[in-house]
Protein backbone atom coordinates (compact mmCIF):
# COMPACT_ATOMS: atom_id res chain seq x y z
CA UNK A 1 0.00 0.00 0.00
CA UNK A 2 0.95 3.72 -0.34
CA UNK A 3 1.49 6.17 2.16
CA UNK A 4 2.89 9.29 2.26
CA UNK A 5 5.46 10.40 4.97
CA UNK A 6 6.18 13.77 5.84
CA UNK A 7 9.32 14.93 7.93
CA UNK A 8 10.05 18.30 10.17
CA UNK A 9 12.54 20.42 11.66
CA UNK A 10 15.76 18.71 12.58
CA UNK A 11 13.95 14.97 11.43
CA UNK A 12 13.69 16.49 8.12
CA UNK A 13 17.23 17.53 8.28
CA UNK A 14 18.44 13.94 8.90
CA UNK A 15 15.99 12.50 6.41
CA UNK A 16 16.46 14.82 4.04
CA UNK A 17 13.19 14.72 2.63
CA UNK A 18 10.52 17.00 3.63
CA UNK A 19 7.36 14.51 2.08
CA UNK A 20 7.80 11.33 0.21
CA UNK A 21 5.69 8.70 -0.56
CA UNK A 22 6.32 5.14 0.00
CA UNK A 23 5.18 1.45 -0.90
CA UNK A 24 4.69 -0.76 2.35
CA UNK A 25 3.55 -4.24 3.06
CA UNK A 26 -0.14 -4.20 4.31
CA UNK A 27 -0.56 -3.92 8.04
CA UNK A 28 2.27 -2.31 8.01
CA UNK A 29 3.00 -0.15 11.83
CA UNK A 30 3.93 3.80 11.85
CA UNK A 31 7.14 1.69 13.67
CA UNK A 32 7.65 -0.73 10.29
CA UNK A 33 7.42 2.73 8.18
CA UNK A 34 9.95 4.59 10.65
CA UNK A 35 12.77 1.62 10.80
CA UNK A 36 12.11 2.04 6.57
CA UNK A 37 12.88 5.30 6.74
CA UNK A 38 16.33 5.27 9.32
CA UNK A 39 17.54 2.41 7.27
CA UNK A 40 16.58 4.10 3.39
CA UNK A 41 17.42 7.89 4.24
CA UNK A 42 18.83 8.24 8.21
CA UNK A 43 21.49 5.98 7.41
CA UNK A 44 20.75 3.91 11.35
CA UNK A 45 18.31 4.67 13.94
CA UNK A 46 20.41 7.09 15.72
CA UNK A 47 18.99 10.51 15.71
CA UNK A 48 15.43 10.09 15.67
CA UNK A 49 15.28 8.91 19.33
CA UNK A 50 12.78 10.86 21.03
CA UNK A 51 10.65 11.06 17.56
CA UNK A 52 6.40 11.97 17.51
CA UNK A 53 4.49 10.23 15.63
CA UNK A 54 1.44 11.90 14.15
CA UNK A 55 -1.35 9.93 11.23
CA UNK A 56 -3.74 12.35 9.49
CA UNK A 57 -2.44 15.00 11.55
CA UNK A 58 -3.53 13.09 14.79
CA UNK A 59 -0.54 12.19 17.28
CA UNK A 60 -0.12 8.43 17.25
CA UNK A 61 2.05 5.47 18.81
CA UNK A 62 4.09 3.07 16.73
CA UNK A 63 1.74 0.46 16.82
CA UNK A 64 -0.62 1.96 15.52
CA UNK A 65 -1.64 0.21 12.07
CA UNK A 66 -1.33 2.42 8.78
CA UNK A 67 -3.93 2.47 5.80
CA UNK A 68 -3.81 2.95 2.30
CA UNK A 69 -3.11 7.16 1.31
CA UNK A 70 -2.29 7.47 5.03
CA UNK A 71 -0.26 10.57 6.32
CA UNK A 72 2.30 9.76 8.13
CA UNK A 73 4.18 12.64 10.00
CA UNK A 74 7.60 12.28 11.93
CA UNK A 75 8.83 14.91 14.03
CA UNK A 76 10.93 16.03 17.18
CA UNK A 77 9.60 17.05 20.40
CA UNK A 78 8.04 20.46 19.48
CA UNK A 79 9.31 24.14 20.65
CA UNK A 80 7.03 26.45 19.77
CA UNK A 81 5.85 29.48 21.77
CA UNK B 1 -15.24 33.04 20.68
CA UNK B 2 -12.19 31.69 19.71
CA UNK B 3 -9.40 33.45 17.15
CA UNK B 4 -6.68 30.94 15.68
CA UNK B 5 -4.72 31.30 13.37
CA UNK B 6 -0.32 30.87 12.29
CA UNK B 7 0.33 33.38 10.54
CA UNK B 8 4.06 34.85 8.83
CA UNK B 9 3.00 38.54 9.21
CA UNK B 10 3.85 40.41 12.81
CA UNK B 11 1.48 40.58 15.26
CA UNK B 12 -0.81 43.14 15.94
CA UNK B 13 -0.89 42.94 19.05
CA UNK B 14 -3.15 46.34 19.87
CA UNK B 15 -5.97 45.30 17.56
CA UNK B 16 -5.99 41.64 18.60
CA UNK B 17 -6.27 42.67 22.41
CA UNK B 18 -8.42 45.14 21.85
CA UNK B 19 -10.91 42.65 19.74
CA UNK B 20 -10.54 40.56 22.62
CA UNK B 21 -14.37 40.69 24.23
CA UNK B 22 -13.02 43.92 26.13
CA UNK B 23 -16.80 45.07 25.90
CA UNK B 24 -18.39 42.59 28.04
CA UNK B 25 -15.50 41.13 30.56
CA UNK B 26 -13.63 42.14 33.58
CA UNK B 27 -10.39 40.97 32.49
CA UNK B 28 -8.04 40.10 29.55
CA UNK B 29 -5.12 38.13 30.62
CA UNK B 30 -2.62 37.79 27.70
CA UNK B 31 0.92 35.77 27.46
CA UNK B 32 3.31 37.51 24.45
CA UNK B 33 6.06 35.14 23.80
CA UNK B 34 9.54 36.58 22.28
CA UNK B 35 12.94 35.05 20.89
CA UNK B 36 15.49 36.07 23.44
CA UNK B 37 18.49 37.58 22.03
CA UNK B 38 21.12 35.08 23.63
CA UNK B 39 20.80 31.35 23.77
CA UNK B 40 23.74 30.35 26.60
CA UNK B 41 25.64 32.94 25.91
CA UNK B 42 25.39 33.01 22.09
CA UNK B 43 23.87 36.00 20.30
CA UNK B 44 20.56 34.50 18.01
CA UNK B 45 20.67 36.97 15.18
CA UNK B 46 16.62 35.53 14.56
CA UNK B 47 14.59 32.75 14.66
CA UNK B 48 12.85 30.34 11.99
CA UNK B 49 9.35 28.87 13.40
CA UNK B 50 8.40 25.95 10.97
CA UNK B 51 5.56 24.35 11.59
CA UNK B 52 3.14 21.53 10.54
CA UNK B 53 0.28 23.89 9.32
CA UNK B 54 -2.71 22.03 9.48
CA UNK B 55 -1.57 19.62 12.27
CA UNK B 56 -0.68 22.58 14.04
CA UNK B 57 -4.05 24.47 13.31
CA UNK B 58 -5.65 21.66 14.80
CA UNK B 59 -3.60 21.25 17.69
CA UNK B 60 -5.19 24.95 18.85
CA UNK B 61 -8.00 24.59 17.92
CA UNK B 62 -8.52 21.82 20.41
CA UNK B 63 -6.97 23.65 22.98
CA UNK B 64 -8.79 26.56 22.73
CA UNK B 65 -12.20 24.08 22.58
CA UNK B 66 -11.20 22.71 25.77
CA UNK B 67 -9.62 25.55 27.77
CA UNK B 68 -13.40 27.32 26.87
CA UNK B 69 -15.00 24.06 27.78
CA UNK B 70 -12.84 23.66 31.38
CA UNK B 71 -13.40 27.45 32.37
CA UNK B 72 -15.86 30.10 31.86
CA UNK B 73 -13.52 32.35 29.75
CA UNK B 74 -15.71 33.71 27.51
CA UNK B 75 -12.81 34.63 24.21
CA UNK B 76 -9.95 32.89 23.59
CA UNK B 77 -7.28 33.84 21.01
CA UNK B 78 -4.03 31.86 19.88
CA UNK B 79 -2.08 33.80 17.01
CA UNK B 80 1.46 31.82 16.21
CA UNK B 81 4.26 33.27 14.15
CA UNK B 82 5.48 31.27 11.33
CA UNK B 83 8.79 31.81 9.57
CA UNK B 84 11.54 33.88 10.26
CA UNK B 85 10.46 36.36 13.79
CA UNK B 86 13.38 38.83 14.95
CA UNK B 87 14.45 39.57 18.72
CA UNK B 88 11.94 42.19 20.42
CA UNK B 89 9.12 40.91 17.40
CA UNK B 90 6.35 38.55 18.97
CA UNK B 91 6.57 35.15 18.24
CA UNK B 92 3.09 33.83 19.99
CA UNK B 93 -0.09 36.19 21.60
CA UNK B 94 -2.18 34.16 23.54
CA UNK B 95 -5.16 36.10 25.03
CA UNK B 96 -8.59 35.26 27.18
CA UNK B 97 -11.35 36.93 28.62
CA UNK B 98 -13.07 36.40 31.38
CA UNK B 99 -15.01 38.12 33.92
CA UNK B 100 -13.33 36.96 37.27
CA UNK B 101 -9.45 36.92 36.76
CA UNK B 102 -9.00 33.43 38.91
CA UNK B 103 -10.43 31.54 35.60
CA UNK B 104 -8.55 33.57 33.39
CA UNK B 105 -5.40 32.81 34.97
CA UNK B 106 -6.10 29.82 35.11
CA UNK B 107 -7.27 28.95 31.68
CA UNK B 108 -3.76 30.91 30.00
CA UNK B 109 -1.68 29.14 32.20
CA UNK B 110 -3.37 25.85 30.24
CA UNK B 111 -3.54 26.84 27.06
CA UNK B 112 0.16 28.25 26.66
CA UNK B 113 1.61 25.09 28.73
CA UNK B 114 -0.31 22.73 26.51
CA UNK B 115 0.57 24.94 23.44
CA UNK B 116 4.64 24.57 24.08
CA UNK B 117 3.85 20.55 24.35
CA UNK B 118 1.57 19.56 21.85
CA UNK B 119 1.29 22.12 19.19
CA UNK B 120 3.72 20.81 16.11
CA UNK B 121 5.71 23.82 15.87
CA UNK B 122 9.65 24.08 15.83
CA UNK B 123 12.06 26.84 16.66
CA UNK B 124 15.36 27.48 14.71
CA UNK B 125 18.25 29.75 16.04
CA UNK B 126 20.17 31.38 13.76
CA UNK B 127 23.60 32.62 14.85
CA UNK B 128 26.15 34.64 12.66
CA UNK B 129 27.61 31.36 11.69
CA UNK B 130 24.81 28.73 12.11
CA UNK B 131 21.79 27.54 13.03
CA UNK B 132 20.58 24.81 15.63
CA UNK B 133 17.04 23.68 16.06
CA UNK B 134 15.90 23.83 20.01
CA UNK B 135 14.75 21.44 21.67
CA UNK B 136 14.75 21.24 24.78
CA UNK B 137 11.78 23.39 26.72
CA UNK B 138 11.75 26.02 29.11
CA UNK C 1 13.25 48.66 35.51
CA UNK C 2 9.45 49.58 36.31
CA UNK C 3 6.79 51.88 34.79
CA UNK C 4 3.90 53.61 37.37
CA UNK C 5 1.59 55.79 36.61
CA UNK C 6 -1.76 57.13 37.28
CA UNK C 7 -2.93 58.64 34.34
CA UNK C 8 -6.57 60.43 32.91
CA UNK C 9 -5.36 59.69 29.01
CA UNK C 10 -6.69 56.12 27.57
CA UNK C 11 -3.56 53.45 27.58
CA UNK C 12 -1.94 52.79 24.85
CA UNK C 13 -1.44 49.22 25.35
CA UNK C 14 0.09 48.32 21.96
CA UNK C 15 2.87 51.04 22.67
CA UNK C 16 3.57 50.08 26.85
CA UNK C 17 3.61 46.12 25.67
CA UNK C 18 6.42 46.70 23.13
CA UNK C 19 8.23 48.94 25.71
CA UNK C 20 8.03 46.10 28.30
CA UNK C 21 11.65 44.21 28.32
CA UNK C 22 10.86 42.34 24.90
CA UNK C 23 14.06 42.58 23.54
CA UNK C 24 15.32 40.17 26.44
CA UNK C 25 13.19 38.58 28.12
CA UNK C 26 11.37 34.96 26.97
CA UNK C 27 7.50 36.30 27.76
CA UNK C 28 5.46 38.76 28.63
CA UNK C 29 2.34 38.46 31.05
CA UNK C 30 -0.55 41.32 31.06
CA UNK C 31 -3.77 41.63 32.89
CA UNK C 32 -6.08 44.27 31.15
CA UNK C 33 -8.84 45.34 33.45
CA UNK C 34 -12.04 46.37 31.61
CA UNK C 35 -15.16 48.15 33.11
CA UNK C 36 -18.22 45.73 32.69
CA UNK C 37 -21.38 46.83 30.73
CA UNK C 38 -23.83 45.86 33.25
CA UNK C 39 -23.84 45.82 37.32
CA UNK C 40 -26.13 42.93 38.83
CA UNK C 41 -28.38 43.78 35.45
CA UNK C 42 -28.27 47.44 35.24
CA UNK C 43 -26.67 49.32 32.34
CA UNK C 44 -23.28 51.15 33.69
CA UNK C 45 -22.96 54.16 31.30
CA UNK C 46 -19.32 54.88 32.15
CA UNK C 47 -17.36 54.74 35.20
CA UNK C 48 -15.49 57.23 37.15
CA UNK C 49 -12.07 56.31 39.06
CA UNK C 50 -10.86 58.23 41.83
CA UNK C 51 -7.71 57.91 43.59
CA UNK C 52 -5.79 59.49 45.96
CA UNK C 53 -2.84 59.97 43.84
CA UNK C 54 0.35 60.54 45.67
CA UNK C 55 -0.81 57.94 47.80
CA UNK C 56 -1.80 55.88 44.88
CA UNK C 57 1.70 56.04 43.38
CA UNK C 58 3.58 55.64 46.33
CA UNK C 59 1.17 52.48 46.74
CA UNK C 60 2.00 51.18 43.13
CA UNK C 61 5.80 51.84 43.46
CA UNK C 62 5.93 49.54 46.60
CA UNK C 63 4.05 46.68 45.15
CA UNK C 64 6.61 46.66 41.88
CA UNK C 65 9.35 46.89 44.40
CA UNK C 66 7.99 44.04 46.12
CA UNK C 67 8.00 42.28 42.67
CA UNK C 68 11.10 42.65 41.16
CA UNK C 69 13.06 41.52 44.19
CA UNK C 70 10.53 38.41 45.29
CA UNK C 71 10.47 37.09 41.55
CA UNK C 72 13.44 37.30 38.77
CA UNK C 73 11.43 39.55 36.62
CA UNK C 74 13.30 41.98 34.86
CA UNK C 75 10.46 44.41 34.37
CA UNK C 76 6.87 45.69 35.67
CA UNK C 77 4.89 48.00 34.44
CA UNK C 78 1.36 49.39 36.42
CA UNK C 79 -0.80 52.14 34.68
CA UNK C 80 -4.07 52.94 36.27
CA UNK C 81 -6.33 55.37 34.64
CA UNK C 82 -8.47 57.85 36.52
CA UNK C 83 -11.43 59.90 35.97
CA UNK C 84 -13.70 58.75 33.62
CA UNK C 85 -13.65 55.74 32.01
CA UNK C 86 -15.64 54.06 29.04
CA UNK C 87 -16.74 50.40 28.51
CA UNK C 88 -14.91 49.10 26.77
CA UNK C 89 -11.59 50.99 27.51
CA UNK C 90 -8.92 49.46 29.84
CA UNK C 91 -8.86 50.82 33.19
CA UNK C 92 -5.69 49.14 34.16
CA UNK C 93 -2.60 47.40 32.59
CA UNK C 94 -0.26 45.23 34.29
CA UNK C 95 2.60 43.86 32.58
CA UNK C 96 5.64 41.66 33.60
CA UNK C 97 8.43 40.62 31.20
CA UNK C 98 10.65 37.48 32.72
CA UNK C 99 12.99 35.06 31.32
CA UNK C 100 10.56 31.77 32.44
CA UNK C 101 6.74 32.06 32.61
CA UNK C 102 6.02 30.33 36.00
CA UNK C 103 7.66 32.98 37.33
CA UNK C 104 6.09 36.10 35.68
CA UNK C 105 2.78 34.40 35.99
CA UNK C 106 3.35 34.50 40.39
CA UNK C 107 4.36 38.18 40.10
CA UNK C 108 1.71 39.38 37.68
CA UNK C 109 -0.54 37.31 40.17
CA UNK C 110 0.79 38.76 43.22
CA UNK C 111 0.81 42.43 41.52
CA UNK C 112 -2.86 42.32 40.59
CA UNK C 113 -4.54 41.02 43.58
CA UNK C 114 -1.93 43.54 45.57
CA UNK C 115 -3.44 46.72 43.28
CA UNK C 116 -6.65 45.49 44.30
CA UNK C 117 -6.18 45.15 47.88
CA UNK C 118 -4.29 47.80 48.83
CA UNK C 119 -3.29 50.95 46.06
CA UNK C 120 -6.24 54.00 46.85
CA UNK C 121 -8.03 54.17 43.81
CA UNK C 122 -12.24 53.70 43.84
CA UNK C 123 -14.32 53.52 41.37
CA UNK C 124 -17.80 54.47 41.01
CA UNK C 125 -20.58 53.03 38.70
CA UNK C 126 -22.51 55.76 36.27
CA UNK C 127 -25.57 54.62 35.39
CA UNK C 128 -28.53 56.73 33.07
CA UNK C 129 -30.37 57.61 36.44
CA UNK C 130 -27.48 57.70 39.07
CA UNK C 131 -24.46 56.48 40.22
CA UNK C 132 -23.03 54.41 42.96
CA UNK C 133 -19.43 53.83 44.36
CA UNK C 134 -18.52 49.98 44.29
CA UNK C 135 -17.04 48.39 47.36
CA UNK C 136 -17.23 45.10 46.89
CA UNK C 137 -14.42 43.23 45.13
CA UNK C 138 -14.19 40.33 42.63
CA UNK D 1 -2.56 71.31 67.28
CA UNK D 2 -3.57 71.87 63.52
CA UNK D 3 -4.23 68.69 61.22
CA UNK D 4 -5.29 68.13 57.57
CA UNK D 5 -7.70 65.39 57.15
CA UNK D 6 -8.85 64.26 53.55
CA UNK D 7 -11.40 61.92 52.44
CA UNK D 8 -12.02 59.90 49.35
CA UNK D 9 -14.99 58.45 47.43
CA UNK D 10 -18.16 57.04 49.76
CA UNK D 11 -16.60 59.05 53.07
CA UNK D 12 -16.03 61.97 51.38
CA UNK D 13 -19.71 62.28 50.24
CA UNK D 14 -20.76 61.61 53.72
CA UNK D 15 -18.36 64.20 55.26
CA UNK D 16 -19.16 66.88 52.34
CA UNK D 17 -15.44 67.91 52.05
CA UNK D 18 -12.18 66.40 50.36
CA UNK D 19 -9.66 68.08 52.35
CA UNK D 20 -10.34 70.08 55.81
CA UNK D 21 -8.20 71.57 58.47
CA UNK D 22 -9.03 70.75 62.29
CA UNK D 23 -7.82 71.63 65.45
CA UNK D 24 -6.98 68.32 67.81
CA UNK D 25 -5.59 68.19 71.35
CA UNK D 26 -1.77 67.45 71.64
CA UNK D 27 -1.83 63.28 71.31
CA UNK D 28 -4.83 62.77 69.60
CA UNK D 29 -4.95 59.45 67.74
CA UNK D 30 -6.60 59.13 64.49
CA UNK D 31 -9.88 57.25 66.27
CA UNK D 32 -9.95 60.78 67.80
CA UNK D 33 -10.10 62.79 64.55
CA UNK D 34 -12.51 60.40 63.01
CA UNK D 35 -15.03 60.14 66.05
CA UNK D 36 -14.36 64.19 65.54
CA UNK D 37 -15.13 63.92 61.72
CA UNK D 38 -18.31 61.79 62.58
CA UNK D 39 -19.96 64.09 65.27
CA UNK D 40 -19.16 66.98 63.20
CA UNK D 41 -19.42 66.59 59.51
CA UNK D 42 -21.33 63.12 59.11
CA UNK D 43 -24.13 63.12 61.66
CA UNK D 44 -22.96 60.40 64.00
CA UNK D 45 -20.99 57.14 62.98
CA UNK D 46 -23.25 54.81 60.54
CA UNK D 47 -21.42 54.39 57.50
CA UNK D 48 -17.48 55.32 57.69
CA UNK D 49 -17.12 51.67 59.38
CA UNK D 50 -14.92 49.70 57.18
CA UNK D 51 -12.92 53.02 57.38
CA UNK D 52 -9.67 52.73 56.32
CA UNK D 53 -7.24 55.44 57.53
CA UNK D 54 -3.64 56.83 56.05
CA UNK D 55 -1.47 59.59 58.01
CA UNK D 56 1.23 60.88 55.58
CA UNK D 57 -0.06 58.70 52.83
CA UNK D 58 1.19 55.66 54.52
CA UNK D 59 -1.92 53.27 56.38
CA UNK D 60 -2.14 53.33 59.80
CA UNK D 61 -3.95 51.85 62.74
CA UNK D 62 -6.38 53.56 64.71
CA UNK D 63 -4.61 54.11 67.68
CA UNK D 64 -1.90 56.23 66.00
CA UNK D 65 -0.88 58.98 67.74
CA UNK D 66 -1.29 62.12 65.26
CA UNK D 67 1.24 64.52 65.01
CA UNK D 68 1.20 68.55 64.32
CA UNK D 69 0.54 68.91 60.52
CA UNK D 70 -0.40 65.30 60.12
CA UNK D 71 -2.40 64.56 57.00
CA UNK D 72 -4.73 62.15 57.75
CA UNK D 73 -6.92 60.33 54.76
CA UNK D 74 -10.14 58.46 55.51
CA UNK D 75 -11.48 56.25 52.89
CA UNK D 76 -13.45 53.08 52.41
CA UNK D 77 -12.01 50.00 50.95
CA UNK D 78 -10.71 50.22 47.71
CA UNK D 79 -12.40 49.35 44.29
CA UNK D 80 -9.41 49.96 41.44
CA UNK D 81 -8.81 47.72 39.02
Amino acid sequence: MKITIKAFASVKDLCGFSEREFELPEHATADDAVRRVERECAGGSAGIESLLLAVNEEYCRGDRVLAENDILALFPPVSGG
Amino acid sequence: MKTIRLQNDPIDCAALIAATGTVEDGAVLTFIGTPRRDSAGRPVEHLFYEAYEEMAQKEMDKIADEALSSWPITDCLIIHRTGRVDPGQMSILIAVSAHHRDEGFAALRFIIDTVKKTVPIWKKEVYADGSEWVSDRV
